[in-house]
């Protein structure tokens, strides 16, 4: 697989993103703090996240449910209702900052310029409205053209997404269609107005393996196609692989390791990322152990464990001398377009993953 | 067994998933769903406010309480005070219906009985009725519910039909003529015992599929949760899964429903005393006391006011907890 | 959708059935039981001290001793093609659908019905046009403004407002707004040649009380439906607020409120007992309660299954509609 | 809220039949005089608003409606009095205020009936030229045909069934419906066109009240007759012709009948051009449409509602337009002799009964006037009597010491406790039983009270000795006014141990004194109506040492009479304004 590595990864602490001005890349997120008062307490579900996307490219951003992977996504298309969370940092897409522009400029570039591609398409279509009338009603609201030409430009985007007979199925419900034709029929919605970000958040977890890869491919047709730039959400790390170029883990609302998919793959940094892994099943390499299961649960996100969110879960928390539990780890660059946020030692990390991890998987 | 609650806090637009772990589970371990709900409910100093009106007015209702109040601040609900009345009009002699320190709450037209100790007597009769019925309605919703959302197929179509209709009949009216033709003396009651019994299994009664409705729905979701496949594998008996493992979760919804029901059978009790089928006098009921101030509140507004003001006040504390505890127990609902 | 239609109509005759022989049954052997003999009820319409001649004469032209089935059966069958009373000199068609004639008016209880039904309607179409259009649109916005002080406002009137009876808010708006400010008129009503806004002051009482409920109802459905996912795609496709709420939120969180509208309207056509008492409004309702007060057992049987009536048909409109709104229910 | 039913009836079918009201009419005694209305209680004695104005519309208003409008076929006093505007008998009270209004007169007949055989044959001749509306002249078997078809119960039930008991008719006659040939029909015979010679099993005396006081005389011609439904058009011999049918529920319109003579009949006027009936309107709206002149008579004739009496009682202006007769009823407590069959203990219950309360119950002195005798101030020959173990005084509120005294000479010194009923949608009497239990409660009686409709309350409860035995009912409320205006119409059917029947039953106390039976079975053979009034007065007395009844008011009601409405005075026989005789203006 021919990777580019266009998406880079910027540096997350604090004091660098703000004021630097518009940035170079498609889409770059500085400091992205999304916050939610409730009444138990402040949810903190994105606490100061960084990263850069060029046009064409594909980051796959990871972690376990929780980790803040949707709320980004949405944080990015603005669909945080202002009232109930407190959304901080910049996103500038193509030159646009996103957090503070007007809720209508936002709306304008949702749907044209950046779209999205949701996890369950059932409940993410209106039930008491046809296929084909969704998406003309996604074309219209951008596009100042007839119902004739949206309807056939619906029934072409069907088409493309492969979906047989699309001028007889853009008339069905959602409900008429199958769980892998109904993701095609999203996947059209979201690009029916040729948006140059695509976000899919979990686009295959709820489909089969043959439809999950066809899935895969038309969305990595379509954007070789219209050279978009994509985020693929997913706690799944064999879509990751087979379509990113980088890679995102997210763990308790931070990065916790940036890196390309061949690094992420095969020299990763940072414990939960070897987690991540051990818990992956492959079907490329005979397995010598059982799935590793990641031990413990998802931090609370309201009071995120002192020093490192991971040090509860984290089998090698002791041989840091304690800076685990006090003091948080910095998300620092250890190769070049590779950075972790771990206390321990890059030796000791590269051999705990040579001696103890690499073997088990 | 845990019960089956998400807990939640942020709602909005996009509902972030994270929050689903937000409680700090360090804090959650040890907790039952008592003690969760009760400190939500604790918080809402709305509900609270409902639930301690509803404190009082049972503390005020308790056989022992009622006299000393009345002793206290009124005169016996029975006692005439014709001279407080004008003998022509009905009306009380005095402005603002006869109030004074006597009778803080004026007297009655026609026989100047003391308003004050009558709406308290009142507001036993309508508790009484109030809670006894929603939990006639409550055993035979559950049971039904229960049974119908457990087993299923026949049994619960037949259920679900006879819900129907139930639902489809004429409530109030068939109420009025039941309660007309029953006759004086039965099931070896008879006065006002036998009239409380039969409102109360008239109300309880014909009020059971609302709450049949809920428990079907919650038992149907039930069934299919893994807990209790668990236990059917290891081969337990229905009745062991129907008691402990089903009923317990359904704690919390009866709970929450039989709150919200209790207001309104007591509404539904005031209106069955206003049409004229309520307890016999000379005991007085919220309901009744409207219903004569139908051809009496030319001459005494007060007499309208009062008990009225008596059954808005006693129903929405209910309601105001009932929400309360809703929210608390289950937040989706809100 | 046609099959669909068909099924539940047998659903609603069915049910109608059901409901018929219960009340029947419960009328005819619940009096019975409590030691009311065919006399008696012969007795009602016979007047003063009859004879038994008179009474067995009366019994037998309303078949009073056949077994409660053949009546029923009767009962039915007059319903369906109608029935002939026999007052002497001349036969009385009683067309279908004949509810029975009744002992104290000696007037056909349909024609009974059919007099008072025309009042009934109004309090409620006037009642419901109110409660559909206040509640809905407060509910609405209640949701969409959710935890501001309007909100807040509203759901504290609302839940007192479901906390009102009509019998109180309606006695007390005789007392003051009638008797003692003479703002309104005293309600009076009795047929469609009278004035329908002499209803005002009862659609209002009604209408506070059903508004109350439904703005609580479809805030909730709001809340509820603009969290589904659904309303996030609307949302991501830049779709402009507005038409989120009202065409994707709206459209969905109305299908439960219709519901409950149809069977709230079924239910206050039946008879707005209380409401009819509270403003002695002559309609079915007050028929009813008439009916009660007389022992007319005829016009109470023929009242209630009107009310019953009338709750299977506003729930077989529900039905329907729900199958034209929601495309999955036509579909299955 | 009253329907007219309710209001205007006690008892199932019991008309008012006032014969004087000297007693009590407040102490004008100038009958058939004239009235400017602007004196509160003026049309109670007099004629208000004397006018021969002719024109206009008179508009009559009810909420509920008549029981029927075939004369036959009706019980209650109001629709008696209505349908004389369209309807005559054989004879008619006399259209007079006062004293006179009581009296019977002939309508139809020329003359009063004249007995023979021992009053066991009364003969009446028919005025000649009495015309229907179509014009053919009333003859004598449609007479006949009228009294016949009230044999037939199953089709004219809501009316008297004097005549079948009364007549004889030689065996069972089933009324013409059933049986077509009139000749069948023994009980009335017609010698000729213009003479009615009716038949009796045994004398009676009264015979002229009978004929008088119900519409059954009123000719019926067979070919019109349509059984139940002739109450939708009955053919017209008054004055005012029905337009088109009646509708029930909704009323109906009466013109001019150009075919009345009112040279044949001096009781009725026919002033306004049409009179018009309005069933279903709300009793409130009645009193409000009455204040504003826009209906003249609310129908029931039983007194304005809750709201308007407060107006009127505290307006003055409005008072001055305002009767507050007495209506002809005693509302009493008949005390059950089976179930408190000791009389110490019903002497108990009447020694601490709070009168001034029940007083009050029925609304003060507008309301009612406290009672001493049984029979009312209307009944011939009645007198005032003494007061047994009680006192007619509206401040009395009872004597605990005689009642405990009592009590202990009953053998329950401690008090005991019986059951009362009464009619559940009737507030007054709900009131009176409250009362009366709680001035019972300080002598230790308790009274279980439960209240029935009233539908059913004087046929299935109060009236079946069946139900008082087995629910042991103590006491009830009740008031009763006779459809005879004698001692014997009004104490007959509520004293006398024959007069109990299983249904119906108007001697509530079942009181079965060998000494009140006696009485009742001497004085049918008194021929002296003093005499006899003076026996009716023993045993009212009688009953009342026997504490079987509790005397409490007199009925009073308060009636609006419209400035625009002329002619009106309170007609004694019938209970209310007479409606025959009516006009308006402007």
């Amino acid at each position: 697989m021919a990777r580019k590595r266009q998406a880079e990864l910027v540096n997350d602490t604090g004091e660098t993103a703000a004021g630097r001005g518009a940035p170079t890349a498609f889409l770059e997120v500085r400091d992205l703090k999304i916050h939610f008062p409730t009444d138990d307490g402040l949810v903190k579900s994105v606490d100061g996240l960084s990263f850069k996307l060029e046009r064409g490219s594909t980051l796959g951003i990871v972690g376990e449910s929780g980790s803040g992977k949707s709320v980004t996504s949405l944080g990015i298309l603005g669909l945080h209702n202002r009232g109930n969370a407190n959304v901080s940092g910049e996103i500038w897409l193509d030159g646009t900052e996103l957090v503070g522009a007007s809720q209508n400029e936002v709306r304008r570039l949702r749907g044209r310029k950046m779209s999205m591609i949701f996890q369950d398409p059932l409940s993410s279509m209106h039930p008491f409205y046809t296929v084909g009338k969704q998406i003309i009603e996604a074309y219209r609201v951008h596009n100042d053209v007839s119902k004739q030409v949206a309807r056939k430009h619906a029934i072409d985007m069907l088409g493309r997404v492969g979906i047989p007979k699309p001028d007889q199925r853009v008339d069905d419900y959602p409900h008429q269609f199958s769980g892998g034709m109904r993701q095609r029929a999203m996947i059209a919605m979201a690009l029916s107005c040729d948006p140059e970000l695509l976000i899919a958040d979990e686009p295959t977890t709820a489909l089969d393996v043959t439809v999950q890869a066809q899935i895969l491919d038309l969305i990595r047709d379509l954007q070789q196609e219209f050279n978009s730039a994509i985020i693929m959400i997913t706690h799944d790390l064999g879509v990751v692989a087979e379509l990113s170029d980088d890679i995102l883990v997210m763990y308790a609302g931070r990065c916790a390791e940036y890196a390309s998919v061949e690094d992420a793959f095969h020299r990763p940094l940072h414990p939960y990322t070897w987690g991540l892994l051990g818990s992956m099943p492959r079907l490329d390499r005979e397995r010598s152990e059982r799935l590793m299961p990641i031990k413990g649960t998802p931090p609370s996100l309201i009071n995120v464990p002192e020093g490192c969110a991971f040090n509860p879960r984290c089998a090698y928390c002791d041989l840091t001398g304690g800076k685990s539990t006090t003091e948080r780890p910095e998300l620092l660059e250890v190769e070049p377009g590779h950075k972790a946020a771990c206390h321990l030692s890059l030796e000791k990390r590269r051999e705990i993953w040579d001696s103890e991890i690499r073997p088990k998987l | 067994m845990t019960a089956p609650i998400e807990v939640s806090g942020a709602e909005g637009e996009a509902q972030p998933e994270a929050v689903l772990a937000g409680v700090d589970r360090k804090a959650i371990q040890g907790r039952s769903l008592g003690q969760i709900a009760w400190m939500r409910l604790k918080r809402d100093k709305v509900a609270i406010s409902g639930g301690i009106v509803v404190l009082f007015l049972i503390v005020l209702s308790l056989p022992g309480v009622t006299g000393l109040v009345v002793g206290w601040l009124g005169s016996p609900p029975n006692e005439f005070h014709q001279n407080l009345v004008d003998a022509t009009l009905g009306g009380p002699t005095k402005p603002w219906g006869g109030m004074s320190g006597d009778h803080i709450f004026g007297v009655e037209p026609i026989n100047g009985r003391d308003l004050f100790s009558r709406v308290l007597y009142g507001a036993r009769v309508s508790l009484l009725i109030g809670v006894l019925a929603t939990l006639v309605s409550v055993v035979i919703g559950t049971v039904m519910g229960i049974t119908a959302g457990y087993f299923g197929g026949w049994v619960d179509t037949l259920i679900a039909r006879t819900m129907d209709v139930f639902l489809a009949f004429p409530l109030v009216l068939f109420a009025i003529s039941l309660v007309g033709v029953i006759p004086p003396g039965l099931w070896g009651l008879e006065g006002n015992n036998l009239r409380i019994a039969i409102l109360v299994f008239i109300i309880g009664f014909f009020n059971w599929p609302y709450i049949g409705r809920i428990i079907r729905g919650q038992t149907l979701s039930l069934r299919e949760r893994e807990f209790v496949d668990a236990a059917r594998s290891m081969g337990a008996r229905n009745s062991y899964i129907l008691f402990k493992e089903i009923l317990p979760n359904l704690v919390a919804p009866i709970l929450v429903y039989s709150t919200l029901l209790i207001p309104t059978n007591i509404l539904f009790e005031a209106a069955l005393s206003f049409l004229g089928v309520g307890i016999n006098p000379p005991d007085p009921s919220w309901g009744g006391m409207l219903s004569q101030a139908t051809e009496l509140y030319s001459v005494a507004p007060h007499f309208v006011i009062v008990p009225g003001l008596a059954i808005f006040v006693t129903v929405l504390a209910f309601n105001l907890l009932g929400d309360g505890l809703r929210d608390a127990l289950d937040p989706r609902a809100r | 959708m046609v099959a669909f239609i068909v099924r539940r109509l047998f659903g609603a005759v069915g049910l109608l059935l059901i409901i018929s022989a219960v009340t029947f049954a419960i009328f005819f052997l619940v009096p019975r039981a409590a030691g009311v003999t065919t006399d008696d009820i012969a007795g009602r319409f016979a007047g003063k001290q009859p004879d038994a001649a008179t009474l067995a004469a009366i019994k037998d032209r309303f078949g009073l001793d056949d077994p409660v089935p053949v009546q029923y059966g009767k009962f039915i069958k007059a319903i369906v093609v109608g029935d002939t009373y026999d007052t002497g000199t001349e036969k009385i068609d009683c067309p279908a659908p004949c509810l029975g004639y009744s002992f104290r008016t000696n007037q056909s209880v349909t024609d009974q019905l059919v007099d008072r039904a025309p009042v009934t309607f109004m309090i409620t179409a006037g009642a419901a046009v109110l409660w559909l259009v206040a509640g809905v649109s407060i509910g609405i916005l209640s949701a969409l403004r959710r935890g501001t002080i309007f909100d807040r406002a509203a759901m504290g009137v609302a839940l007192a407002g479901v906390s009102l009876p009509i019998f109180f808010t309606g006695l007390l708006s005789l007392a003051f707004i009638v008797h003692r400010w003479e703002i309104l008129p005293a309600v009076n009503y009795s047929g469609p040649s009278d004035n329908p806004f002499n209803l005002l002051l009862p659609w209002i009482c009604l209408a506070f009380l059903y508004a109350a409920m439904y703005a609580r109802l479809t805030r909730a459905g709001m809340l509820e439906t603009m969290n589904e996912d659904f309303i996030r795609t609307a949302r991501a496709k830049g779709l402009p607020e507005k038409t989120v709420v009202l065409k994707h939120g709206l459209r969905a969180s109305l299908t439960p409120i219709m519901t409950v509208f149809g069977l709230d309207v079924g239910l206050v056509l039946g008879g707005a007992i209380i409401t009819e008492k509270t403003f002695s409004i002559p309609g079915l309702g007050q028929l009813a309660l008439d009916g009660v007060n007389q022992s007319d057992l005829p016009v109470v049987l023929g009242a209630t299954m009107t009310a019953a009536l009338f709750i299977v048909l506003a729930n077989l409109v529900v039905d329907i509609l729900y199958g034209v709104i929601d495309p999955r229910v036509r579909h299955n | 809220m009253k329907s007219p039913k309710v209001v205007t009836s006690t008892a199932a079918g019991i008309v008012v039949l006032g014969l004087g009201l000297s007693a009590c009419g407040g102490g004008d005694d100038d009958g058939g005089g004239g009235g400017n209305g602007a004196k509160f209680d003026a049309g109670s004695t007099a004629v208000v608003n004397v006018s021969d104005h002719k024109g206009g519309v008179l508009k009559f208003a009810q909420p509920d409606d008549f029981e029927s409008l075939d004369p036959a076929n009706i019980y209650y006093a109001y629709g008696l009095n209505f349908v004389r505007i369209f309807s005559r008998s054989l004879m008619t009270y006399n259209s007079k205020p006062g004293l006179e209004g009581s009296k019977m007169v002939p309508d139809l007949a020329e003359a009063p009936g004249t007995a023979s055989n021992g009053s066991k044959t009364w003969t009446y001749k028919l005025k000649r030229g009495v015309k229907y509306e179509d014009g053919t002249e009333v003859k004598a078997k449609d007479i006949k045909y009228a009294v016949a078809r009230t044999f037939d119960r199953s089709v004219l039930h809501n009316g008297p069934s004097y005549f079948p008991q009364l007549l004889d008719v030689g065996g069972k006659y089933d009324g013409p419906f059933k049986d077509k040939n009139l000749d069948n029909f023994k009980g009335v015979s017609t010698p000729d066109d213009y003479t009615v010679v009716f038949n009796l099993k045994s004398a009676f005396s009264e015979f002229d009240q009978v004929v008088g006081f119900s519409g059954q005389t009123a000719p019926v011609p067979a070919a019109k007759d349509t059984g139940v439904r002739y109450g939708m058009h009955p053919v017209s011999t008054g004055p005012y012709k029905l337009q088109g049918d009646y509708t029930p529920k909704k009323g109906g319109t009466w013109v001019r009948n150009t075919n009345w003579d009112p040279a044949t009949d001096p009781n009725r006027k026919q002033l306004p051009d049409k009179i018009e009936v309005q069933s279903g309107l709300k009793a409130e709206e009645i009193d409000s449409r009455l204040q504003a002149g826009t209906v003249q008579i609310d129908l029931p004739g039983s007194g304005v509602q809750a709201a308007a009496r407060q107006q009127i009682l505290t307006n003055p202006k409005l008072k001055a337009n305002s009767d507050n007769p007495l209506a002809g009823f005693h509302w009493y407590i008949p005390l059950n002799t089976k179930n408190i069959p000791n009389i110490e203990c019903r002497k108990a219950i009447v020694y601490a009964a709070d009168r001034s309360a029940m007083y009050r119950a029925y609304g003060g002195e507008v309301g009612g006037q406290v009672s001493t005798s049984i029979q009312p101030p209307a009944v011939q020959g009645r007198e005032k009597g003494t007061d047994f173990y009680t006192k007619a005084d509206p401040t009395y509120t009872g004597d605990q010491a005689q009642a405990k005294a009592s009590l202990a000479k009953c053998g329950k010194p401690g008090g005991f406790s019986t059951n009362m009923i009464f009619r559940s949608d009737r507030p007054k009497e709900k009131a009176t039983a409250e009362a009366l239990q709680q001035s019972l409660a300080k002598v230790n009686i308790k009274l279980n009270l439960k209240g029935y409709p009233s539908g059913t309350y004087t046929n299935e409860q109060l009236g079946a000795p069946k139900f008082m035995a087995k629910e042991k009912i103590g006491l009830g409320t009740y008031g009763w006014a006779p459809d005879w205006n004698t001692g014997y119409g009004y104490l007959q059917p509520v004293s006398d141990v024959d007069a109990i029947v299983p249904t119906g039953n108007a001697n509530a106390e079942e009181l079965d004194d060998p000494q009140v039976n006696k009485m009742w079975d001497d004085v049918v053979a008194v021929q002296d109506p003093a005499q006899r009034a003076k026996i009716y007065n023993q045993i009212d007395a009688r009953i009342r040492e026997q504490a079987a009844i509790l005397p409490n008011v007199y009925a009073k009601s308060l009636l609006y009479r419209p400035t625009n409405l002329t002619n009106v005075y309170f007609h004694a026989g019938y209970g209310m304004y007479d409606y025959a005789n009516l006009g308006v203006t402007g």
